[in-house]
């Protein structure tokens, strides 16, 4: 019963901060928002049990890109933006194709809606670990270079003029 | 509300809030806008990974794995969306999408 | 003795065979003595059968085959094997012609070692000679009519390699191939005749034929097509009617070849194998009919043309084609045994006449007679012998001449009137253009001094020959006909029931056999039994007076023609009836009629092969070259044209789709193109998704 | 064991055996064509004593499973029929060897398309199942293209080209006919002819009929039957000696052999139906063809045309459906094979010297060239059917067979005979007798190597002239039972 609760609380949470990221006109604002949304999916993540991805969450996109997000926003916002729309003209089509989808959507969702979550959830930082650093030593491997050539990318075409 | 949590429960979430991603990328003006909802969308993507490596594979953990390997990709992502902004904004001096057609047919 | 008969043709086939591949050419090789003493060995065994056969120990005719091939044959739907047999049946008819062809090839023989002394080619004429006389003793002798036919068409061969056996000339190479090729032209009618006999009989062996007849299983229409067939063979190559054209110009041969193929054998073969298959002419009267005519016409076309002719050879070819025509007419009016008769007597003084003008030729070098004349005090053996032959051929009586064409007159006389006065008449002439021979060549003075100073008697090689024969000439009539041995030698076959046409009597073949084993011997019995007087062999009392003293004048008529020196006489009579001398010298245009066939042959040739160059090859292949390429060409067109156009068009259209599409997004924006995607996507997954 | 494969790819051993010798080595090349056309040679004539005379089926049969799935096998078996002409192959093969020893250029290719082409031909008579036969009747195409094509006369590509596609055309509609004939059959569809010519029972009038004309378009052009015959000229001309011996000693033979093997035995109504036509066609053959040959003025066209008379003789002979008949034309085709090829190994010979073959260009040889007019004359005058030599009986036999069903054809088939005697003495006084032509007053006589390809040849024709009971035997049971049952 509890866990019914938590989930659909979070979920709202989740949702309504989205959609005021996406809807609000205030761009400082809406990353607020993105921050408390993350935060929601994260507790998404506890409810599912997956204490070490909601650990991640928390500090990867939390912390990290959210607060990164505000940091740009701050730099680039200017007062002229308040009053501009902050939505082009094709919100129509873009709700048309939401529509669509959410029928693709929903009659997949529908079909797992017998499968129900089996026996407790386990601890799983001790299984990645190990996955990491064993069948998926290569990808993980990878997957710091790709960040590597992010940091890379970010310093180089941030660079100013004269540094050129 | 007694009914047990079901897979579709946490699917449909995903789902709504993977729309308001893609909604928000297609008609947000403000380019970060575009950067937020393709977080959003991101997102989406983890809740479903995790979701389904908790309810059909409980015994592994591929699942939540993958899920990482998503958040790095978007950490890296939005990290070269920002800085491409920043050196557009320090180019052109405006944030909107409309405004860059340079690669016009 | 007649065990051995199968031998008769093979020693001179082998002996040809050495003379032709053992020895080096060269012209006084000894190897002549190889074909002489062959003949000579041959000339033996025949006379033995003749003396045997006459004298009727061995019983006529005598049979024996051997095994020669096989091959799956088909009468009437069911196929068996047909066992071909090769082998040799010796009839009346058959021992006669034996010794004449031996005799006379024997004397040739001798003669030709004199008269071809030092020819180049010396060698390879003396093998030709015995080639020649081994496939006539084949003929003669073989009891199957298809090996009969082989031996028949080697003879052809044989005459073709003599006549043109100076090849140098053109002379003698056109004669050669004019000749084969006449002769040719009537095989082809004696090749018809063997096809149908052996679809209707089955075989090919003489008696089973006879016997065939003998049950009436030949209908009348079967049997006189086979018999025209026959004649038709006959005619090429005994030189009848319409295909005597050849023997006159076969002269340009050397004259012993002359002598011995175009007077005594070959020409007698065609009237031999019409002897010879006699039977099938008794079942179809009418074809004996249009023999005696054909044989009636040749005689007189034949005579005519020899008045006026004053190349000796030719003279002589002339007369050997009338009197192939008497014998074809005797046979053809049913006297057999008269014709025959005939043949033997012609073959010795013909082949004397030959040899005696042979000799002529060989001491004056010309054949032309107006450059000869009163050779008799130069040349008295060969003037006395072709006077024999010169007697005996006018039917002077006493003569064999007399008592052969004595009996085909019998004959004719009591079978067809109108013929018997042409016959009567062509007689005559016979006397009168051999006593113009006798007269131009060696009565009167000389004509041309040069030629008669230097015209010498034969060496003894020459004459010894000519004796022989004109001794054999004189007698021989007289020897055959004593005691009617004649008539029991060359006995007229008699097909027993003239059963009703088609249905086959019931008796058994076996039966008919042996009732057919002696017929010849049992008919000619019959007849004798007749009280001796065997009507139609002698003439009505009064003509049998009349006729030599006829024959007496027309020798005279020639007498007061020719004997001046300038003969002017002749001359006069010849302007006078100048278009007739042309005519005839002309060989009544048949010559020519000849030589415009072979060249319409070889117009019908030029067209025929103009059809095939361009009509044939052009149209029907090229022209279906050219149709593919034109059809080639017409579909790169459609595919240009269309094909392509239209897939041109699809991609113009899409490409003009594109444009307009794209007319309707905004350029470069990107939420605009991610939103078209969006889209896209979602209807996709959607749609898929519901279905 | 299998002798049969042994005679049939000894020489396809040989021709690969020659693609690995280097071209310089001509000597080696020459050696290797004649050992194994010699084995080829000597293992068919070892069958002969093995061959029994008395029997009309299948000998030295061999059946192994080519394509399980299609039913094709690998049949091979000769008979009566076929037996005489493998015999004839392998014998022409060896002569036309000798007779090329005098090829210069491109040594090494034409002897090894020259063994390619003795397999196909020797496969096409002994193959008893149809793919089997297609394979091998196609296999023959292509090194006779390259043989006119590379070492031909002045015209060699068109003749070459013409050769190949008209065949190539007739074969295909052969190939329909085949496969007609293969899913004609009953349920476990086949191609061999033997079981093929038992259900001929079944099928309809019109089947039997269409099949047939496929099967004869093929076997016409190869003949060469009259309207598809003009391919036969060219090709003559344009090849070398001892390839126009082999096309016409032995590819000919394949159309008739195909004719009585094929049409008459799995379409028999069919080949009822065309009877008329095919005396008609056979006569037009004769006649047609002498006359095409009389006026000619190049001797080796000539021969070609006196090719497309006597193949005349052969469809007269299979025409009259008589046993003497067939009798008649298998044995034309085997005196043809060795008279024709005798006649162009000298037409071959004096075109060495001369390097003309135009009659009217020679005169009075004779005298200069005694041995070579000597065998030319007696070649001609077989091939103009002298009795006493193989062209004689060949003929009779025709003539005897058609004449008991088609009694106005074989009197008109006799003109036939005239105009190539004709033609032929027209040649011989030509060519030998009359003036010596000064031009070649210095031609030499026949060489040894000449002489060893003519005179076995002379030999053989002489031989089956006086005494034809060898090949008769071999041949006279199976036809006996072709008609009979």
């Amino acid at each position: 019963m509890l866990e019914q609760i938590v989930f659909y609380s979070l979920s709202l949470l989740t949702l309504a901060s989205a959609l005021a990221v996406v809807l609000h006109r205030n761009t400082v604002h809406s990353s607020l928002f993105l921050g408390l949304s993350l935060a929601g999916v994260a507790g998404l993540f506890a409810a599912l049990g997956a204490d070490f991805i909601f650990a991640a969450q928390i500090m990867v996109y939390v912390s990290g890109v959210a607060v990164l997000v505000m940091f740009v926003v701050m730099l680039l916002g200017r007062a002229s933006d308040l009053h501009l729309r902050q939505i082009n003209e094709r919100w129509m089509a873009a709700l048309l194709v939401c529509g669509v989808a959410a029928v693709g959507l929903f009659k997949i969702a529908r079909l797992h809606s017998a499968t129900v979550a089996t026996g407790a959830p386990r601890p799983s930082t001790h299984d990645i670990g190990r996955l990491f650093l064993g069948e998926w030593l290569v990808p993980f491997e990878l997957i710091s270079l790709v960040l590597l050539a992010a940091l890379l990318g970010a310093v180089f075409f941030t660079r100013t003029e004269n540094a050129r | 509300m007694t009914a047990p949590l079901t897979l579709s429960h946490y699917m449909i979430v995903a789902g709504l809030l993977f729309l308001i991603g893609v909604f928000g990328a297609l008609t947000r003006r403000n380019i970060i806008g575009i950067l937020m909802s393709i977080e959003l969308m991101f997102n989406a993507a983890n809740i479903n990974l995790v979701a389904f490596d908790r309810f059909l594979h409980p015994e592994g953990v591929t699942g939540q794995a993958l899920a990482l390997f998503v958040m790095t990709v978007a950490a890296a992502e939005i990290v070269v969306g920002l800085a491409l902004l920043l050196a557009i904004y320090r180019g052109t001096d405006t944030v909107y999408a409309e405004d860059f057609n340079l690669l016009k047919g | 003795m007649i065990e051995h008969a199968y031998l008769i043709p093979l020693i001179p086939f082998a002996a040809s065979l050495i003379m032709m591949f053992g020895a080096k050419e060269d012209p006084h090789s000894p190897v002549a003595w190889i074909g002489i003493g062959a003949m000579t060995i041959c000339l033996g065994l025949s006379v033995s059968i003749l003396a045997a056969a006459a004298g009727g120990q061995i019983p006529l005719p005598y049979e024996h085959n051997w095994h020669w091939f096989s091959f799956a044959a088909s009468i009437g739907g069911k196929s068996f094997l047909y066992d071909m047999p090769i082998g040799v049946l010796i009839d009346g008819p058959a021992a006669v012609l034996l010794v004449v062809v031996t005799l006379v090839s024997l004397m040739v023989q001798i003669y030709s070692v004199a008269y071809m002394h030092e020819d180049t080619r010396y060698k390879r004429y003396f093998a030709f000679v015995s080639f020649f006389t081994a496939s006539m003793l084949g003929l003669v002798v073989s009891s199957n009519i298809l090996v009969g036919f082989m031996s028949w068409e080697l003879m052809g061969l044989s005459s073709y390699l003599l006549i043109g056996f100076w090849f140098e000339k053109d002379g003698p190479t056109e004669a050669q191939k004019k000749a084969f090729m006449t002769t040719k032209l009537g095989d082809s009618g004696l090749y018809l005749a063997l096809l149908f006999i052996f679809a209707k009989v089955g075989s090919f062996q003489i008696t089973q034929i006879h016997q065939f007849i003998n049950n009436g299983y030949m209908t009348g229409t079967v049997a006189t097509v086979i018999a025209i067939g026959i004649l038709f063979g006959a005619m090429g190559k005994s030189a009848q009617f319409p295909l005597f054209i050849w023997l006159p110009d076969a002269m340009e041969g050397p004259t012993p070849g002359s002598a011995l193929i175009h007077a005594a054998t070959m020409v007698a073969a065609g009237i031999f194998v019409v002897a010879r298959l006699y039977f099938i002419f008794l079942a179809a009267p009418d074809a004996m009919l249009v023999a005696a005519w054909i044989g009636c016409i040749t005689a007189f076309m034949a005579a005519a043309m020899a008045l006026v002719s004053y190349d000796i050879k030719r003279v002589l070819a002339f007369s050997t084609v009338s009197q192939l025509g008497f014998m074809m007419c005797a046979l053809g009016v049913g006297g057999y045994t008269s014709g025959l008769f005939h043949l033997t007597t012609h073959a010795f003084f013909k082949a004397l006449l030959f040899l005696g003008a042979g000799s002529v030729i060989h001491s004056v070098h010309t054949n032309d007679m107006r450059l000869m004349g009163g050779l008799s005090k130069k040349m008295p053996i060969t003037f006395v012998t072709m006077g024999a032959a010169i007697l005996a051929i006018a039917g002077i009586p006493g003569t064999s001449g007399y008592y052969s064409k004595d009996m085909i007159l019998a004959n004719i006389y009591y079978a067809n009137q109108p013929i018997f006065w042409i016959m009567l008449g062509t007689a005559l002439m016979t006397a009168f253009y051999m006593s113009r021979l006798f007269i131009l060549t060696f009565w009167g003075d000389d004509r041309d001094h040069e030629k008669h100073h230097h015209a010498h008697e034969s060496p003894f090689l020459i004459t010894g020959p000519l004796v022989l024969l004109a001794f054999l000439s004189l007698v021989s009539g007289y020897m055959l006909n004593r005691d009617d041995l004649v008539y029991r030698l060359l006995a007229k076959p008699t097909i027993s029931a003239q059963a009703p046409a088609g249905h086959a009597p019931v008796h058994a073949e076996a039966a008919s056999a042996d009732a057919h084993a002696a017929p010849a011997l049992s008919a000619a019995a019959a007849e004798h039994a007749e009280g001796g007087a065997h009507h139609e062999g002698h003439l009505p009392h009064w003509l049998h007076l009349a006729l030599p003293f006829l024959v007496l004048g027309s020798i005279g008529l020639a007498f007061t023609l020719y004997k001046g020196p300038r003969y002017a006489l002749a001359d006069g009579l010849k302007s006078t009836f100048a278009p007739a001398f042309h005519l005839l010298d002309r060989r009544w245009f048949l010559d020519d009629a000849f030589d415009l066939l072979v060249v319409f042959c070889d117009k019908v040739a030029a067209v025929a092969f103009w059809i095939d160059a361009n009509v044939v090859d052009r149209v029907f292949v090229d022209g279906w070259g050219l149709l593919t390429r034109v059809f080639a060409e017409i579909s790169n067109l459609i595919d240009a044209l269309f094909v392509d156009r239209t897939v041109d068009g699809f991609g113009g259209l899409s490409l003009d789709l594109g444009v307009g599409l794209r007319g309707l997004v905004k350029e470069g924006q990107v939420q605009e193109y991610l939103m078209y995607v969006a889209i896209a996507f979602s209807l996709a997954a959607t749609l898929i998704l519901t279905r | 064991m299998n002798m049969l494969t042994v005679v049939t790819f000894a020489p396809l051993l040989g021709a690969l055996i020659i693609l690995c010798l280097p071209k310089e080595k001509v000597k080696a090349i020459q050696t290797v064509a004649f050992i194994f056309a010699g084995i080829s040679m000597i293992a068919s004539l070892a069958m002969l004593p093995g061959f029994d005379r008395g029997t009309p089926d299948m000998q030295f049969i061999e059946r192994y499973a080519w394509i399980p799935s299609f039913g094709v096998q690998y049949f091979m078996g000769v008979d009566g029929l076929s037996f005489p002409l493998v015999l004839l192959t392998t014998f022409m093969c060896v002569i036309g060897l000798i007779a090329s020893l005098g090829i210069e250029n491109r040594v090494k290719e034409y002897f090894f398309w020259f063994l390619v082409l003795e397999v196909g031909m020797i496969g096409v008579f002994c193959a008893l199942d149809l793919i089997l036969f297609y394979v091998f009747w196609e296999l023959t195409l292509v090194p006779m293209y390259f043989l006119i094509g590379v070492w031909g006369g002045p015209r060699k590509e068109f003749a070459a080209i013409k050769f190949f596609l008209y065949t190539l055309t007739g074969s295909v509609f052969m190939l329909l006919a085949i496969l007609a004939l293969y899913f004609a059959g009953t349920a476990p569809h086949t191609f061999d002819m033997l079981e093929l010519a038992k259900m001929t029972g079944g099928w309809s009038k019109n089947f039997q009929i269409l099949v047939f004309l496929g099967l004869y378009f093929g076997m016409a052009i190869k003949i060469p039957a009259f309207p598809f015959h003009t391919w036969l000229p060219l090709a003559h001309v344009e090849a070398p000696t001892p390839i126009s011996v082999i096309l016409a000693a032995v590819l000919l033979k394949m159309g008739v052999y195909g004719l009585l093997r094929i049409c008459l035995s799995l379409t028999p109504v069919g080949f009822q139906w065309f009877l008329p036509a095919l005396v008609v066609i056979a006569v037009i053959n004769i006649v047609y063809g002498a006359l095409c040959a009389m006026a000619q003025t190049d001797m080796k066209k000539m021969v070609a045309y006196s090719s497309v008379n006597h193949m005349g003789y052969c469809l007269l002979g299979i025409a009259g459906m008589t046993t003497a008949g067939f009798t008649g034309a298998v044995f034309q085709m085997l005196s043809h094979g060795i008279i024709t090829g005798a006649l162009f190994l000298l037409v071959g010979v004096i075109y060495d010297r001369a390097h003309t073959r135009d009659i009217s260009a020679f005169g009075g040889l004779a005298v200069k060239l005694p041995v070579f007019a000597g065998l030319m004359s007696l070649t001609a005058f077989a091939s103009l059917g002298l009795p006493g030599l193989a062209g004689f009986i060949g003929e009779f036999l025709c003539f005897l067979g058609a004449f008991q069903t088609w009694k106005l054809a074989a009197a008109i088939s006799v003109l036939g005979i005239i105009a190539t005697a004709a033609f032929f003495l027209r040649m011989l006084q030509k060519v030998f007798l009359g003036k010596l032509n000064e031009k070649w007053a210095d031609l030499p006589d026949m060489t040894t190597r000449e002489l060893v390809s003519v005179v076995p040849l002379a030999i053989l024709t002489v031989l089956f002239g006086v005494y034809p009971k060898w090949p008769l035997d071999l041949m006279n049971k199976t036809i006996e039972h072709m008609l009979g049952k």
